[in-house]
């Protein structure tokens, strides 16, 4: 197993820390190139194959092309047990590092101990372990709530509002995900000190149930003065749009359709901002396995930075694509890492890979 | 001195069914040491009367003593364990449980409150060698087994339970000589116990020389109860009939030489059906005989095109080849009807509408543009209901509501609907009561002077030789004997049937 | 008129009826209690809600037929998913023919393995469903499909006429067309004898296995249909999407009086049954009721349902 | 042809469809273990054992409601429900541990008995009544659990997760080189539970005359009334069983994972995967025959299949497709016996 060690890590501006509390770890360094499996889960959404499909991308990346001799991806769809079989499946192969989604942030620690003793890097990303005996990639949930809300409100604050109805459109009900996000952005709003009466809906982060809620929502309530939504955003506009509610800050998701949507109605009054959980984070972690596997100190927590877009920064073809679809994520630019996966380089991965 | 009871004694028993009164009023007793008959024709209440003592159905009204103290059986397994055990007109067993388990199926011996394999296997070991079936595997599943092996399975559970009472419900009507030779014994040495007997069969010579007493049941009364040989065997069936039988059916027309509009030559579904001829003219109607089981059931199948895998050649109206399905044979150039044997299954459907039972093979006839058209249908049904005079307050209600007999009638009405040239009708009168049958052997007879051509199975002799013009005998999946005319006759299609000479008593022959 | 001389056919008809003003009743009760304000007596909340119902109601009138027919078919989710998705995909004037096509094909794949391979209850629609899952996975990966929906979609889905929305107009036209089918037509009665006893069906004449690959063609055109509008309401296609529509509408069917063994039911009840289900989540919604509160509900106003039904088929002699 | 001879061909062609899928099964594995760089290992064999052991568990328990005709579509809602249950039990000194098992187990058996009730007593459909009380199930889960965690006994998931071995070393039982242990010391203890529940309940269930009644109901129902058997019990019996089994695969699901997670998705999962094992291990689903050993094989066969796509190179992409035909073909293989029906009547029962 890793050794707990104290930082620096290697490569600080990529693989940053979460806190200065976060601790570091590191494996003995062993010859490349490595055997790396990735271990999805539910495989029926466009983020997930998204995430899949960056993922055999980034594997052909020149970047680190050389430093892998096998790769493998499986997906195990809901299933806890057969996710956990796969994992160790990939140890008793002798894999050297495993990428994984969680499907649930526990009952890991079977696993944990056997790559351990098997000195295989476990890297679990997006949805995160209650661990800190593995390292782990995210991105800061909590801070993208405050983010959201630090901006609406301050689109409020300039149209003078200090008070108002705000809707907050939630995710799947019991994930951390869920629960960080939602607890950033009440923080934000507590603190604010304006009188926020809020409605809370559960838009289970899809469009579909998104959009039904919101449109629910708009039809009991009326009016709102801000919404945040923590994905499913496209649908969340598109219940506004038919319902005819005007234009309102929203804070949401990556999606590349809220994207659309904000680039197009922003003077009309979508004031938004679209922070993603990027399916470009498979990439990181990808990475950081293989920093990990070299003898790298790694930190326990690294953290990637929050892939920020106002209404006023998006450029079609930049950082939204208007002829890509709409539930395309669009963030998968990762600057400190030197990792640029371009949208329409992921939509096209796959046909030169089945040549 | 109190006078002893009787070991089964019925009391003012009722039962009715939704539209149908089974028993009515029975009074009945069955002494120790005996072993009685109980006569009957279809639907007199036979099996109603024995599902009630065997705890199977409750009495509406009455009482049941079994050794003089009353009993109340809330299922056959209360029955079993008062000594009354019972086999079942319709069989008992369950067809994917082996022999062994099937004997035992209800009072398996255990060791540790566990089913105790071995300990069933020899129980049922010991009484297959009383019955004479040592041949039989108690591990072979019971739907492997043919019908005859059934029966006989069904006696040994019977037998296993060591019954005080036994019943028997057409327990025998399958069963070849041999097999009838060791049930005579088997209740033999019973009745030498002091056990008792109820023994239900349709088979006059098996009640005549078994029995030591005979009671009659009609229309679900008590007629009487007598001594064997105290009367003669016409005497015996105007009891069970209320008239004489000849005297109900239409006259026929004089026989007449027919072109065949329908021609069978040498028709096989092995091992049903073992190379059938046949031939069958508009205006005939032809009579299907034999024991049960011997592929009567198969041939119209077979002509109607369910079954697969059959071989010979068919003429039809001059076409030569078999349809290859209901749906085909109903249709021209076919133009077949079927009038099916089993009424639960495949017959009517029971929770749907009179409506829409009789109007299930014609809709096309009703409806303009795959529409249906209300008003041709509401005609289409009042004239189905009308011309076979069904029984219904309303054509919505469901075929279910109406009596046996009734369901029956809709079911050739919806044939009749289609106007078809051959109708084939698998025992259409089982179980319908004495004057629906009469309205349907009429029918038949009228459907057939419009030129029909008809085949018409059943397993009542009188009713093949009042209605038919000719009778086909059937054994082993052929055709043994076909009677017309004078040759025509109950002891005739007895003896076709048993393959054996026309020399045999004429009290046997009322089978 | 008493209870037990409606006829049984409209007894769950109107038993849905009355626990839908129920709802209403006691929803209504709840928001003005604590909010003061009535939403579920507003027409314009009603007829958003029921315009979001009218996809959920058009499946369920594809899988009414299937019930009927005494089967069910579990490849819903993915034939309205791959609808949508071949229909925005290919997009103009074919998207709709497109989407169309696919639960066509969907439908006829699951019938004739039903009908002809007697594959056992819902076994085979289920692995349809996964195959179709397969192929939209496969097809998102092949290539970059073109999700919005067309301008038609929209029209249909999301836009209103005269201030009702059009896709309930879609939903009662769809209405219309199941429940002449189903009482009008010869295939509809013929369903109802095939899921009363496909032996005696069979044995009067009628070409079960063309019925039973019609029902479930039905069942995958209304799929798709749903499928197509539920993109044009969203303005997108996405994978899925139609996860969330199977067990409501099997609910709905089952709620609205149709046996679950076949033979039995009108689709008053089933209209009904959407009815009662689209308010019943509006007042969990409004009440803001949890997951776990929502299932509880959910299973027991179910379980009610069948229990009253199952009592006033029996009650009368 | 011998009378011994020809009783044992028809007792084969009886059970030809267990021992059909029983024979794929091994094939299937054997080749697994060959491409397997590790293969043929008591590794490998764990790994494969706690993999399979939840469904194992779920597909006895639908096995149970299948010969009467009906399924229970609440078994993975009642397996979500031990599980989560189990993950707040579970835990504590080992008297407390071992209560918390009973006890989970018992919350199991008594919710398949309600389902059991309320079919017959309700007289409803099993399939859309334990559509409903699966929704039940799982709405209590979320309540007990409404995140996923928990607290199950460390030593305790480690220990019933590896081998006999590891077992006694865990809890320090006896000397883990000690030579009566050599022998067996390579088994892995997921196998071992199902080996004791299936011989501890199965078996003795189904050589009680309730087991017999089920599947005497299955097979001939108006037969089994006639024959005096206790119908409205074995049913009843049936359900509860199938929550008693699905409770164990709860149970294990929380050892092996030390938490609960009242996960909707999943229980569906569950749900229809044991119904797929149930009908490629050869149990009818018109009712009347059918057992656990073929369950078991048949839920072995859904899980052996996914463990192939972790050694051949498959488009990640392409394996649900995959998974999805191979599955519909499976299925479908059990359908050419339609070919051979000779009666057209035969086909509608
Ligand atoms: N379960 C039932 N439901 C409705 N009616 C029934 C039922 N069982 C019997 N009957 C009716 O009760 C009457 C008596 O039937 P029963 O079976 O006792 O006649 P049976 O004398 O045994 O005739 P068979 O000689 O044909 O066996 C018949 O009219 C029959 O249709
Ligand atoms: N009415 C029916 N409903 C459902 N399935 C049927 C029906 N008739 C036949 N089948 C089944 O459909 C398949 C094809 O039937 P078909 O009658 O064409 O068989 P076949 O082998 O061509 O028979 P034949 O020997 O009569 O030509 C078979 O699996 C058969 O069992
Ligand atoms: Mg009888
Ligand atoms: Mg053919």
């Amino acid at each position: 197993g890793p050794q707990s060690v104290p930082g620096p890590g290697a490569d600080p501006a990529c693989f940053a820390p979460w806190s200065a509390e976060t601790g570091y770890l590191q494996w003995a360094p062993r010859e490349g190139p490595y055997r790396i499996a990735i271990v999805n889960g539910f495989v029926g959404n466009g983020w997930r194959i998204q995430m899949i499909k960056t993922a055999k991308a980034f594997a052909q990346d020149p970047s680190i092309r050389d430093r892998i001799a096998e790769f493998k991806v499986v997906s195990t769809d809901t299933d806890a047990a057969v996710q956990l079989g796969a994992i160790e499946d990939f140890i008793n192969q002798g894999y050297d590092a495993i990428v994984t989604i969680a499907v649930a942030p526990d009952g890991f620690d079977r696993v944990i101990r056997l790559a351990d003793r098997n000195d295989v890097v476990l890297v679990p990303f997006d949805n995160v372990l209650d661990t800190d005996k593995v390292m782990q990639v995210n991105e800061d949930q909590l801070a993208m709530g405050r983010t959201w809300a630090g901006f609406v409100l301050d689109q409020l604050k300039a149209e003078g509002k200090t008070s108002g109805r705000i809707l907050e459109v939630r995710g799947l009900p019991g994930n951390s995900v869920d629960r960080d996000r939602s607890l950033g952005i009440n923080q934000v709003l507590d603190e604010s000190g304006g009188d926020w009466q809020r409605v809370s809906v559960v838009g289970n982060w899809d469009d579909g149930t998104a959009q039904k809620v919101v449109a629910d929502a708009i039809a009991v309530h009326g009016h709102f003065d801000a919404i945040l939504a923590q994905g499913g955003t496209t649908g969340v506009v598109q219940a506004m749009l038919d319902s005819g509610h005007p234009m309102v800050p929203v804070a949401g998701e990556s999606e590349n359709g809220f994207r659309k949507l904000v680039a197009q109605h922003a003077d009309e009054g979508l004031k938004g901002i679209s922070i993603g959980q990027s399916p470009g984070l498979v990439a990181i972690a990808m990475m950081a396995a293989i920093s990990a596997l070299e003898g790298n100190p790694m930190p326990q927590l690294i953290s990637v930075p929050l892939p920020v877009a106002t209404y006023d920064q998006l450029q079609d073809g930049v950082n939204y694509w208007s002829d890509l679809p709409d539930s395309f994520s669009t963030v998968n630019a990762f600057p400190p890492c030197g990792v640029n996966i371009t949208g329409p380089a992921i939509m096209a991965q796959s046909e030169a890979d089945t040549n | 001195m109190p006078i002893p009871e009787p070991a089964i004694r019925l009391s003012g028993v009722s039962k009715a069914f939704a539209g149908s009164q089974a028993l009515d009023a029975v009074d009945f007793d069955c002494e120790a040491g005996s072993i009685h008959a109980i006569l009957g024709e279809n639907g007199a209440g036979k099996s109603t009367l024995i599902k009630i003592l065997a705890g199977v159905l409750r009495p509406d009204t009455g009482e049941v003593r079994l050794g003089g103290r009353p009993v109340r059986f809330g299922s056959s397994a209360e029955a079993a364990a008062a000594g009354i055990v019972c086999v079942f007109q319709e069989l008992s067993l369950i067809p994917d449980l082996t022999v062994a388990e099937n004997i035992s199926v209800a009072d398996p011996p255990r060791r540790f409150g566990l089913i105790d394999g071995g300990a069933q296997r020899h129980r049922a070991k010991a009484v297959l060698a009383r019955i004479g079936c040592d041949g039989l595997d108690p591990e072979m599943p019971v739907r492997d087994l043919s019908l005859s092996r059934r029966q006989m399975v069904e006696v040994a559970k019977a037998l296993a339970r060591d019954p005080k009472g036994l019943i028997l419900d057409e327990a025998t009507s399958a069963l070849g000589a041999q097999d009838v030779e060791t049930v005579y014994r088997l209740l033999a040495d019973l009745r030498a116990r002091g056990g008792s007997c109820l023994f239900i069969s349709h088979r006059m010579h098996e009640v005549d020389r078994l029995c030591d007493r005979l009671s009659v049941f009609r229309n679900g009364r008590h007629v009487e109860t007598f001594a064997r040989g105290t009367r003669s065997a016409p005497e015996i069936v105007r009891m069970m009939i209320g008239r004489d039988i000849a005297a109900h059916f239409p006259p026929k027309p004089a026989p007449a030489p027919r072109a065949p509009h329908l021609k069978i030559d040498d028709l096989r579904w092995p091992p049903r059906l073992t190379g059938v001829d046949l031939a069958l003219g508009r205006g005939e109607i032809l009579g299907l005989g034999g024991l049960d089981g011997q592929g009567q059931k198969e041939l119209p199948l077979a002509l109607f095109g369910v079954l697969r895998g059959g071989s010979g050649r068919v003429t039809l109206g001059g076409r030569t080849g078999l349809p290859g399905s209901p749906a085909a044979a109903r249709r021209p150039p076919a133009r077949i009807a079927l009038v099916p044997e089993d009424r639960k299954t495949e017959g009517p459907m029971l929770p749907m509408s009179i409506a829409d039972n009789l109007l299930a093979a014609s809709y096309d006839r009703v409806s303009r543009e795959g529409i249906v058209s209300p008003a041709r249908e509401a005609a289409a049904v009042r004239e189905a209901i009308a011309h076979l005079r069904i029984k219904a307050a309303r054509p919505s209600d469901a075929v279910a509501t109406l009596s046996g007999g009734n369901q029956q009638k809709v079911v050739i009405a919806r044939w009749l609907m289609t106007d078809p040239d051959v109708i084939l009708l698998n025992d259409p009168t089982r179980g319908i009561d004495m004057g629906t049958k009469q309205e349907i052997y009429a029918l038949m007879r009228v459907l057939a002077d419009r030129g029909k051509a008809i085949l018409f199975y059943s397993t009542d002799y009188a009713e093949l030789i009042g209605c038919a013009d000719r009778v086909a005998v059937m054994s082993d999946g052929r055709i043994a004997a076909e009677l017309s005319g004078t040759a025509l006759t109950e002891e005739a299609l007895l003896g076709a049937a048993l393959n054996i000479g026309p020399s045999r008593a004429p009290a046997e022959a009322l089978a | 008129m008493t209870f037990s001389q409606i006829p049984p056919e409209t007894r769950p008809v109107l038993i849905v009826s009355g626990f839908v003003l129920a709802i209403l009743v006691l929803g209504t009760a709840y928001t003005l209690a604590t909010a003061g304000t009535a939403p579920l007596l507003m027409p314009g909340y009603l007829l958003q809600q029921l315009q979001t119902g009218a996809f959920l109601g058009i499946v369920a009138a594809g899988m009414m037929m299937v019930i009927v027919l005494g089967h069910i078919d579990l490849s819903v989710p993915w034939t309205m998913t791959a609808a949508a998705m071949v229909a925005s995909a290919v997009g103009g004037l074919w998207a709709i023919p497109a989407g169309l096509a696919v639960g066509l094909a969907a439908g006829l794949f699951n019938g004739l393995g039903v009908a002809v391979l007697r594959i056992p209850l819902m076994i085979f629609t289920l692995g349809v469903d996964s195959v179709l899952r397969g192929l939209m996975v496969a097809q998102t990966a092949g290539f970059a499909p073109q999700d919005r929906a067309t301008g038609t979609m929209r029209l249909l889905a999301a836009g209103k006429v005269a201030g009702v929305p059009a896709a309930i107009f879609v939903w009662l036209a769809v209405s219309v067309a199941i429940a002449v089918l189903l009482r009008r037509t010869a295939f509809g009665r013929e369903i109802y004898a095939t899921g009363t006893s496909e032996a005696a069906a069979y044995l009067a004449g009628i070409r079960t296995r063309r019925v039973i690959v019609g029902a479930f063609a039905a069942s995958g055109l209304c799929a798709a249909l749903a499928g197509v509008l539920l993109a044009g309401f969203s303005a997108k296609a996405y994978q899925g999407m139609g996860t969330p529509f199977l067990l409501p509408a099997i609910a709905a069917v089952v709620i609205g009086g149709t046996r679950i063994l076949g033979g039995q039911g009108r689709y008053a009840g089933t209209f009904a049954g959407v009815v009662l289900i689209v308010l019943l989540n509006s007042v969990l919604s409004i009440m803001q009721m949890p997951e776990a509160g929502r299932q509880v509900i959910y299973g027991r106003v179910i379980l009610c349902m069948l229990l009253v039904h199952g009592r006033s088929a029996r009650s009368p002699s | 042809m011998s009378p011994d001879l020809r009783r044992l061909g028809a007792r084969a062609s009886r059970k030809a469809a267990p021992l059909g899928a029983l024979a794929l099964f091994l094939l299937l594995y054997l080749v697994y273990n060959m491409l397997h760089p590790r293969g043929f290992s008591g590794a490998v064999l764990i790994q494969n054992a706690n993999e399979s052991v939840a469904l194992v568990f779920l597909a006895i328990a639908q096995t149970l409601p299948v010969p009467l005709g009906g399924l229970d579509l609440s078994v993975g809602a009642e397996m979500t429900l031990a599980n989560c249950l189990a993950s707040e039990l579970v835990t504590g000194p080992p008297l407390q541990v071992a209560l918390g098992m009973a006890a989970t187990l018992l919350a199991g058996t008594a919710f398949g008995a309600l389902n059991g009730l309320v079919v017959v007593y309700g007289r409803l459909q099993p399939i859309i009544a334990t559509l409903a009380t699966g929704a039940i199930a799982i709405g209590l889960a979320l309540i007990l659990r409404p995140r996923p965690g928990g607290r199950v006994d460390a030593d305790l998931s480690w220990a019933l997760t590896n081998d006999l071995a590891e077992l006694v070393a865990t809890w320090n039982l006896a000397d883990p080189e000690a030579a009566w242990l050599r022998p067996v010391a390579w088994i892995p203890v997921p196998i071992l539970i199902v080996l004791v529940v299936a011989l501890g309940v199965w078996l003795p269930f189904r050589r009680s005359l309730t087991g017999r009644t089920v599947y005497a109901i299955g097979s001939a129902e108006p037969a089994a009334v006639l024959s005096g058997l206790p119908v409205a019990r074995a049913r009843i019996a049936a359900f509860t069983l199938a929550g008693f089994f699905a409770a164990c695969g709860g149970l294990c699901l929380a050892i092996q994972t030390s938490s609960g997670n009242a996960d909707i998705a999943q229980a569906g999962t569950y749900t229809l995967n044991s119904i797929a094992a149930v009908v490629l291990g050869g149990t009818s689903l018109m009712g009347g025959v059918g057992g656990a050993l073929g369950s078991i094989v048949g839920a072995l066969l859904v899980r052996t299949l996914s463990f192939y796509f972790r050694i051949l190179s498959v488009d990640p992409l392409l394996q649900p497709l995959i998974e999805g035909a191979v599955l519909l073909a499976a299925v479908s293989l059990g359908a050419l016996r339609t070919l051979r029906v000779r009666n057209r009547l035969e086909l509608f029962r």
